[in-house]
């Protein structure tokens, strides 16, 4: 079978977690937009900091402490160097849904008021609404949403019409869609966000896993994502900042690490990017995402989106052999990232999902975190496939024959 | 044959008993399945501090479907005490198929609803 | 040396990091008032769960994603028993830093307004001084600050002083501090704030690790830890809270997880300890936190307290040899937990520091985050050493001769 | 002998040149080491471009106060122009002892002072 070995990039080796489940099926993983697994060089990293180099870091003067400083900072410009950003602009984070509420507590308080719109889109992840409705509602200001239209797309002219409205503050979206697979053309907005003076903030979560993404092309005021799903651990996530505005920003979090002096009634703040990283930071983590984007990097990022993107063109080919399905989002491999969500008629998505992990497949099935979005598709909850470097197209055909099996156990094809 | 989607539990799902509005209703409740968005509301009708009829409505999967089918046959003509000390095993049992822990909120959705109705309590189950 | 064998706990073993350093230089580590380093099974726990269980939490319906969440939901079950909380009040935090924050804006920006007073004392970390500082001006509140004594204790009648003032709505502080080493009667403390209606927040970052705790005994409204100094992994902390008090709270960080659901213009938050946990939680770092209090309560927590105590009675006899060393904070190790902060002089602790780890002695030199308290001290800096399960005597025997070996250097005792 | 703490090293935090108060002066500045709350300020009297006196004041560890003494003397006569163009490297070589990378804010911290007095730059070095 050539066509297999076409979208594979042969590193499932490189993964542990496909050596054997203890029940002995096959593991079929397609559920990489909701967190990647780990190759093996990301948990020795991991664990080898905790075994050899651990101490706490920024302020201990013997060995071990000035090891895991260097360990710690050189995570940092790793990480900061695989998007296209400085160190210094590069704060870490617990995740990106954290990330996003550091930008709307620290800048949104000081730069949202009444009268003033914050601007996202349909296709946002709760990630990307709650903290903004949070915090329009606390400054009396208005949230609106972009459309998104029947491709599944934004539309540019829509954006400009919203920024012509003079309001605008902030404007806040994703890089790709976690339930549509729309692939934004995120340079191109933030140019029109710039140009009409407001600031704009950037969810790649799941962009930064599966394409060459830089900061500094993008052109975002605000940039982040999530370690979890890049291969990296869970429980760091990473926000870059445009540095100025990152310099004029009170702190979020406050306490050790993140101060210059601190007085009885006041303190000064530490330099960028200390000044948002309070307390004891996640030392081992961003060591651990640090061999991540060098995994990532060796692979190389463009290798990674044409493998994920035929995969994916090869998944919607497969999708469509199955009756009732219904694909939500852009129709072509080429515009989307690397999942597809869909319904079929009949079945609720989850008992696609426990029906056909019955043969191993792993898929997610739910509101995705979407609900907004899940309202203007007019539907529930949808299934979602989504691939990762890992995969291949046996992995595909697994997901197929399990649709088309649980459409039995439920008769749908029954006279 | 699926442990799970037994034929019982399909014909509940596809068939199912007691769905649909009830006008009028003493009480009524609305409830979120926080796992995928899937709503459940239940119209009441009490006589006599008792469940004189009951209608589901809403959308859901299989297993929260199916338990709300099934369990509106057993809620008929029980008294609002008895309805309050229903708890997570009646429902699971009276479903009859291995629930998973992620698959429970859907099981208990409906008694959720009945009870966030009769007691006005909506934590339940925590 | 049979005195050596009383104050051992015969652990070390279990610590890969004392199997040897690079530099083959001994590892004396005296710093896990910093952070303490971790036992084998602690690793274990953290990359056995990234290979053999890694998805995400919360929402899948596969097999993998509901061990996943077992895991994570056990953990958080296991870490409750070990404080005597419950699952339900026990959110994870990335570090204690953020459970204060957490506090200091939920809670501190509804109750706290003009008129009002924070209360905490001189002696805390800047985790427990920053936040309330921010709150105490956004809000137009007045921070006041308990005092400490010469014997570096705080004063039951001083806090009844201060709490009939009426003012005081709140009432912070640590339970052991990191530079005094001070034990303070939190329990004590907690019944004299709620008596006057206010809120108490107690720190146990450097508790937890060495004594045994009972949250519920202790009484405070809230109680946050963090799992870097406990022998478990960076990047994950605790907020206990009282049940009552979570509930009302708004939640601090928004987005997926948090939420029963999400229309566009505003959300309904999920049940607690949820609503506090906002996006892809710390899973593996929660699997190994509940392997370090399993690890910590297999070798009893009387029996580690115990240890340290003895150990730390045996270090201030040692350090009274030392010329010119002057210690801060109670004189007997009976009011005091497993540290010894001290300056010698003529030297600067940060010297001091440095010619120690010539001979592998590993101790902290500094304000240790606690610069108000230096101020009180009249000192600039310290130095710190400090012990954990896995030191014996002969730890402070290196400490002291290499103390004794630095004030040669400096050619101290020269005519 | 200790690598760091050699006998010149040693013989300037014990007597520091150039320290104390210089009144009047026309430039000043104070800044603190984060890493242990050290402080160091300066004063400096400049005449036509050019520093013509300057003392320090402050605590500090052995190397942030013998680099300050030994770097006094150097500065003494320069140009402003001279100072702005003053690195990092220009400091650790006059030192003349391995700095770690966590020392390095003490071997610093005296020719950030300096640097911010002349310059208003205060963010040096990043
Ligand atoms: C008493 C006390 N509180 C708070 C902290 C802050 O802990 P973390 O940095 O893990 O948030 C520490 C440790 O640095 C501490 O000793
Ligand atoms: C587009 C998008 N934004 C935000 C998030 C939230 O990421 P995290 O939970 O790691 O904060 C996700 C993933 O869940 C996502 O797909």
């Amino acid at each position: 079978m050539p066509s297999v070995a076409e979208s594979t990039l042969g590193v499932r080796a490189d993964f542990p977690i496909f050596a054997g489940r203890p029940d002995e099926r096959p593991l079929i993983y397609l559920d990489s937009g909701a967190t990647s697994q780990k190759p093996q060089v990301v948990i020795d990293a991991l664990a080898g900091h905790l075994r050899d180099h651990n101490a706490n870091v920024h302020r201990g003067v013997y060995p071990l402490a000035q090891e895991a400083d260097a360990a710690f900072e050189s995570a940092r410009a790793q990480i900061a160097a695989f998007t296209g950003a400085t160190p210094q602009t590069t704060i870490f984070t617990k995740n990106v849904t954290e990330a996003i509420n550091l930008v709307a507590y620290s800048w949104g308080r000081a730069n949202i008021g009444p009268g003033d719109a914050v601007l996202i889109t349909q296709m946002e992840h709760h990630a990307n609404i709650v903290p903004w409705q949070v915090l329009c509602r606390e400054r009396g200001a208005t949230l609106r949403y972009l459309e998104v239209d029947d491709r599944g797309e934004l539309s540019l002219s829509a954006l400009d019409a919203e920024l012509a409205r003079g309001d605008v503050r902030l404007v806040a979206f994703a890089h790709v869609s976690n339930v549509l697979g729309t692939i934004n053309p995120v340079a191109e907005m933030t140019a029109r966000v710039r140009a009409a003076g407001a600031v704009s903030l950037v969810d790649g979560a799941q962009a930064v896993p599966q394409m060459a993404v830089d900061v500094e092309q993008i052109g975002a005021d605000f940039y982040g994502w999530t370690g979890h799903k890049a291969l990296g651990p869970m429980g760091i996530g990473v926000l870059h900042g445009r540095g100025e505005i990152l310099q004029e920003m009170e702190p979020f979090l406050t306490g050790g690490d993140m101060i210059a002096s601190v007085d009885f009634q006041s303190a000064t703040w530490n330099e960028l990017p200390w000044k948002f990283e309070a307390g004891t930071p996640m030392v081992a983590e961003a060591v651990g995402l640090g061999a991540a984007v060098d995994y990532l990097s060796a692979l190389g990022m463009d290798r990674v989106r044409e493998h994920e993107r035929s995969l994916t063109a090869y998944m919607l080919e497969g999708l469509a052999r199955v009756p009732d399905l219904r694909v939500v989002g852009p129709p072509e491999a080429d515009g989307r990232g690397a999942l597809a969500s869909f319904t079929i008629g009949g079945l609720h998505p989850h008992d696609v999902a426990e029906l056909v992990s019955r043969s191993g497949v792993c898929i997610r099935a739910g509101h995705h975190c979407a609900q907004p979005l899940m309202r203007c598709l007019g539907v529930g909850a949808t299934a979602r496939a989504s691939v990762g470097v890992y995969n291949d197209r046996s992995d595909i055909d697994a997901l197929i024959d399990a649709l088309l099996a649980a459409r039995e156990v439920f008769a749908l094809d029954a006279p | 044959m699926d442990d799970l989607y037994r034929d019982y539990i399909l014909d509940h799902y596809k068939q199912p008993r007691n769905f649909g509005e009830l006008e009028p209703h003493d009480l009524e409740a609305l409830e979120h399945n926080p796992l995928c968005g899937d709503e459940l509301g239940v119209h009441i009708r009490v006589c006599d501090e008792r469940i004189v009829d009951l209608r589901f409505q809403g959308h859901g999967c299989a297993i929260s479907q199916a338990a709300a089918s099934i369990a509106s046959e057993e809620l008929k003509g029980m008294t609002l005490a008895e309805v309050e000390q229903l708890d997570a095993d009646w429902m699971i049992d009276l479903l009859g198929i291995p629930v998973s822990a992620t698959r429970r909120k859907c099981a208990l959705l409906n008694l959720k609803v009945v009870r966030g109705a009769v007691t006005g309590d909506h934590a339940w189950p925590t």
